[in-house]
C-alpha cells in the first residue's frame, strides 16, 4: 500500500510549522534585517497564530477547504509580501485537495508545483532572485525527477526539505534581485534569505510530520 | 527602546483611534476592518480613491484621507503592506457607484496584496483601476522595475483626489493619475535608519559621518553609503538623477515635495529646501508650488525625500483645489 | 554629527532662507535684520503680533507669521533668545499705527531682551504691551517664576491674533492674550536629548529605558529622569498636574495641543493623544478643538509637549478663524 | 601719583578677555552643558568676534562712548541671557566713563558696583542663586571694601578677580535658582556655574591688564 497523509498529518505539519515560525521568530527578524525590514519572523509569528486559531475551533470537509481557510488566514494576517505569497502556497496546494481526506505523492507534488508555479507568478521572481523561491524551487525539483518517485514518501519528502536546505544556503552567495533585498544591490550578498529560510522550514515540517506518521 | 507606546502589538490601532479623535469632522475609523474613510460627503458618483501601504511612514496614507483627496486608506502593520481584507473593506466605504482608484506604491507587499484584492472584488463587479506609484530615481531605467513609490503618492493622491472631487470618471482619473506618476521623480537619503517597534532594534547601523544615499521608506537602506558632506552637495546629489530623468529644461514649472523622514528637524530639511531651489533656479526651472514637512516618513529616521513633478496647467489647477485631511488642507 | 547643513554658523539664516522660498505668499525674510515678516496686507490700526525665542523649536516662531496669528518673528540662534536690534526691526514692521504685542516666553534670555528693546521703542514713542508666557506646570505655584514659556505660545498667537485681525485695541488683545496664558498649561517629558548644531554634542545623555519628566524646550532636562512607562502611565504623568492646576471640572470644554519634540513618530504621537483624550473624556472633560504635530519642538529630541487651554465661547470662536500661516492653516 | 587705567589699557582689557574667551570656548559650552543648553562659550564667541572688530574700526572720544559700543555690539551678537547681562555690565560701567579717557579705582569700583546693580535688575538674581552673579559680587564686596582701596589699583583687582574666582567655585556646592539650571531642582548641583566663570575670567583679563601696564 502506498503511504499516503490524512487530513490530520496536515493539520500536524501545519502546527508543526506554526510552533517552529514562533520559536524562530527573532531568527528571521534577523535574517530580514540584515536586507529587509527585520520583521518577516513577527509577520509569520502572526499568520501562526491565527492559523492555530483555525485549526483548533473549525473542522474541515476536506483538504482543499481546510487548506483554503489556511491561505485565507495568512493572506489576512500575515501581510506584506509574504503573506501574500504563503497565502498563494496554501491556494494553490488546496486544488489537490478537492473532495480529498488524503494526499499521496503524486498529489503533493503536483500541489507543490503549482504553488511554485502561483507564488512565481505573483511576486515576479526567479530562481538566483534570492527569495523564497530559492528553496522551493529545488523541492519542487527533486520531487518531480522520475527518480525520486520510488523511494518512497517519507524518503522523498527528507529529499525535497534536503534541497530546499541546501537552496536557502545558497542563497547567501546571491544579489537579490527581488523583494526589499533588491535596494541594496551588491549589499545584499553574503546574507542568508529570510523567506527562503521560512520556506525551507515549511517543508522540513512536511517531512517530519510525514516521518511521524510511520515511525 | 525609546517609544511612547503600549503593547507593540496595538501601535497601527492606537495611533489610528487617535487620527480619528484628533480629526473627527474629517475621518472615521473602523477598528474592525481597521480603515480610516473620509466624513465629507462625496457626491455620487464620485470616483473613490483608496491607498494603503505599510506603517511608520505617516502621514501616508491615513492623513491624506479627506475632501479632495482619499476617500479610505488601509493602513498595514508597520513597514507591512495591508492586507486583501482591509483593501476590501476600504473598497466597498470608496465606492460612491463609479468605481476605484488604488493607489499602489511599487512594493512587492502592496502590489500582491492590493493585486488579490482587486482579483477578488471585481469578480463581484466593482469597477477598479489601479496607479502604480514608481517614482523613486535611485534605480536607473534598465531596473525600472525596482522603483520604489515614494513621494509621488501624495501628488497622485492629491490631484488625482481634486480630479474625482470634480466628478471626472474613472478612467480620466486613472489616465491623469498615472501622468503625475511618469512626471514625478524621488530621490532619497538617511542619516539614519529607524527603530521597529516589535523588533525594538535599528533596522540597520550607520557610523556617524555616513550617509545612505537612494533610500525608500521602511528602514531600507539606500544603494551605497558615503562620507556626508555639506548640505549642497545632498541637494546635488538628490537632484542629479531627478533632473535627467524627467529631462527638465529652462522654462518648466516644478512643483516640489521635500520631505523629512520623520526625525529631521524643520530647521534642516528648509535648509536643504534652501539649497535645492537655488539649484532649480540656476538652472532656469522654476518652483511654483511646494510643500516642505513630514509628508511621508519612516517612524524616526533621519534623512529625507525630493519629489519633483513637472507640473503643467491643468496639474497646478488640481494643485490648487481645496483639499481638507489630517495632513494637507488649504482652501477649506 | 548627523546633521543636514553647511556651515554651523549660517543654519538659522539658511532656514529662514528655505522657510521664505517655501512659502512665498505668506512670508518674507529680510536676511539683513533676521526677521520674518507676514505678507498678507494688514488693516491700518491693526494690533501688531511679535514674537520669537531661540531657533531648534520651529515652527516657533517663523512658522507662525500671517494672515490670523504673528505680524513678524525674531527667530534668535539655536536656542538663544534673539537680540534688541532683531526685536526692534521686528517691532517697527508690525506696528501698524496701533501699538504691538509681544507674546514673551518666560525664559531668561527672551525676557531680557524683549525688556531691553521695549524699553528703547517705548523712548521713541512705540506703544508695546507684553504677555508672559509662563504655562510650564512642571513647578509648582510657588515656584511659578521658574514656570517655562511653552506650547501656550502657539495657542496665544493664534487667539490674540485673531483678535487683532479684527480690529480690536492693544489693551483688549493683550488682556486675551493673558486670560489665555491663565487658562493654559503644559506639561512635557522627553525620551531623547537633542544634538545641538553648533556644539554637535547631545545636550545630556539618557540611557535607554528611561525618559525625563517635566521638561521644557531648547534641550534642558526634566525635574526628574524616571524609568520609561508603558503609554497610558505617561499620558497620566503629563495629565495630572495640568487637570490640577487648570482644576478642570466634569463639563469644562478644552483645546488640547500636543507636540512632538521634533524626532517623535506621528504614529507614538497620535497614540499618546488617544490616551490623553480618553482620561479627559473619563473625568467628563471635552477636548473640543486638537492638534496633534510638531508644533513646538527641540531640534531632533524624541518627546512630547501636552498643553491644555480651558476654553470658552469666545476663546473657541477665535480659535476658529481663518489662519494662515507656514505651519497653521485653516479657512484659507 | 596714583595709577590710572588709559583707553588704550581698556582696549587691551577687552582685547585679551575676547581672545580668553575664544580659547575657552569649548570649555564653557562644556560647563553650560553640564546644566544648560551646552553654548555659552558659542554666544561670547561670537560677542568677541563683534568686540574685536569694534575695537579694530572704530575711534572712540571718550571711554563711555567706547565702552557704550562695546555694550551694544554684545547685546546685539551674544543673544541670550548672557547677552542681555553682559551688555548691562560694560553699559553700566560706561556711566563713569563719561567725558574721561582713564579711570582710576574709585571709578572703577563705582562702575563695577553699577554694573553689578544692573545685572541683579535685568536678571532678578541674587547672590547664591548661582549665576554670574557669584562671581561679580564677592569681587564688588572687595574693592568697597575701606582696606582695599589703600593696597594700590593692581592689587585691588588681583584680590577682586580672586574673589571672583572663589566665587565662581563656590557655585559648585549651589543649587540653581535662576537661568537654564534652576529648571533641574537639586540636580544642577555638582557643576560650576558657566556664567559665573566667564564673569570671573573678565575681572581677572582686567587685572592682568593693570599689571601689565605698571611692569
Ligand atoms: N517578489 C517576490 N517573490 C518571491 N519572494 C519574495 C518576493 N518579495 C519578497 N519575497 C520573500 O519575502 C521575504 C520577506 O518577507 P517579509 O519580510 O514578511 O515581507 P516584506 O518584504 O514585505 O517585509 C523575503 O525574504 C523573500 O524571500
Ligand atoms: N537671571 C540671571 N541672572 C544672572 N545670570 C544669569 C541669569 N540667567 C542666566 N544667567 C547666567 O547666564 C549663563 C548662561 O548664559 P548663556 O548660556 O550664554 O545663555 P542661555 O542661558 O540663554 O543659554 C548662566 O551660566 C548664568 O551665569
Ligand atoms: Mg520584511
Ligand atoms: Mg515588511
Ligand atoms: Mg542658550
Ligand atoms: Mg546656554
Amino acid at each position: 500500500m502506498t503511504l499516503v497523509l490524512s487530513q490530520d498529518v496536515v493539520t500536524t505539519w501545519l502546527e508543526r510549522f506554526c510552533a517552529d515560525v514562533v520559536a524562530a521568530e527573532s531568527h528571521l527578524n534577523q535574517l530580514d534585517a540584515a536586507v529587509g525590514d527585520g520583521e518577516h519572523g513577527s509577520n509569520l509569528r502572526q499568520g501562526a497564530v491565527a492559523v492555530r486559531a483555525l485549526l483548533r475551533d473549525r473542522k474541515f470537509g476536506d483538504i482543499q477547504e481546510q487548506l483554503m481557510a489556511v491561505a485565507m488566514a495568512i493572506v489576512n494576517t500575515v501581510g506584506g509580501a509574504s503573506g501574500a505569497l504563503y497565502g498563494t502556497f496554501f491556494l494553490r496546494l488546496s486544488d489537490v485537495g478537492a473532495g480529498r481526506n488524503t494526499l499521496d505523492l503524486a498529489g503533493l507534488t503536483e500541489g507543490l508545483g503549482s504553488a511554485l508555479a502561483g507564488i512565481r507568478e505573483l511576486g515576479g521572481s526567479a530562481p538566483g532572485d534570492k527569495t523564497l523561491v530559492d528553496a522551493i524551487h529545488p523541492a519542487v525539483a527533486v520531487l518531480e525527477s522520475p527518480s525520486t518517485g520510488s523511494a518512497g514518501l517519507v524518503a522523498a519528502l527528507d529529499r525535497a526539505a534536503t534541497a530546499a536546505e541546501q537552496g536557502r544556503d545558497a542563497t547567501a552567495a546571491m544579489v537579490a534581485r527581488m523583494g526589499r533585498g533588491s535596494y541594496l544591490g551588491d549589499r545584499s550578498r553574503g546574507h542568508i534569505d529570510a523567506g527562503a529560510t521560512s520556506m525551507a522550514m515549511l517543508l522540513r515540517c512536511l517531512h517530519a510530520s510525514a516521518e511521524e506518521v510511520t515511525s | 527602546m525609546q517609544k511612547i507606546m503600549g503593547d507593540a502589538t496595538t501601535v497601527v490601532p492606537d495611533y489610528l483611534r487617535g487620527l480619528a479623535a484628533a480629526h473627527p469632522g474629517v475621518v472615521e475609523y473602523d477598528p474592525v476592518d481597521r480603515i480610516v474613510v473620509r466624513r465629507a460627503p462625496a457626491a455620487p458618483g464620485k470616483v473613490g480613491l483608496v491607498s494603503g501601504g505599510g506603517s511608520g511612514c505617516e502621514p501616508l496614507h491615513a492623513g491624506y484621507v479627506g475632501l479632495g483627496m482619499l476617500d479610505a486608506a488601509c493602513p498595514g502593520e508597520v513597514f507591512s503592506s495591508p492586507v486583501p481584507n482591509q483593501i476590501m473593506a476600504a473598497t466597498r466605504r470608496a465606492d460612491h457607484g463609479a468605481g476605484v482608484l488604488y493607489v499602489v506604491k511599487n512594493f512587492g507587499g502592496e502590489v500582491m496584496n492590493f493585486g488579490l484584492a482587486a482579483e477578488i472584488l471585481r469578480r463581484e463587479g466593482v469597477r477598479i483601476e489601479k496607479v502604480l506609484v514608481d517614482d523613486d530615481a535611485s534605480f536607473p531605467p534598465e531596473l525600472a522595475a525596482r522603483r520604489r513609490g515614494l513621494g509621488a503618492a501624495v501628488l497622485v493622491e492629491k490631484i488625482a483626489g481634486a480630479a474625482a472631487e470634480e466628478g471626472r470618471p474613472l478612467d480620466d482619473v486613472a489616465a491623469l493619475a498615472r501622468r503625475v506618476v511618469g512626471r514625478s521623480r524621488t530621490f532619497g537619503v538617511a542619516l539614519s535608519s529607524c527603530t521597529h517597534p516589535k523588533t525594538g532594534r535599528r533596522t540597520f547601523d550607520l557610523p556617524h559621518g555616513e550617509y545612505e544615499v537612494g533610500v525608500g521608506i521602511g528602514g531600507d537602506r539606500g544603494h551605497e553609503r558615503r562620507p556626508l558632506p555639506p548640505v549642497d552637495e545632498i541637494a546635488d546629489v538628490m537632484l542629479k538623477r531627478i533632473i535627467d530623468e524627467l529631462e527638465l529644461r529652462p522654462g518648466n514649472q516644478v512643483v516640489v515635495l521635500l520631505s523629512g523622514l520623520g526625525a529631521t528637524p524643520a530647521i534642516e530639511l528648509y535648509g536643504l529646501f534652501a539649497a535645492v531651489r537655488d539649484r532649480l533656479v540656476k538652472q532656469g526651472v522654476e518652483p511654483v508650488r511646494s510643500l516642505v514637512g513630514d509628508y511621508i516618513t519612516s517612524l524616526d529616521s533621519q534623512g529625507a525625500l525630493l519629489t519633483v513633478l513637472h507640473a503643467d496647467e491643468e496639474l497646478l489647477e488640481l494643485w490648487d483645489r481645496p483639499v481638507h485631511t489630517a495632513s494637507l488642507r488649504w482652501g477649506a
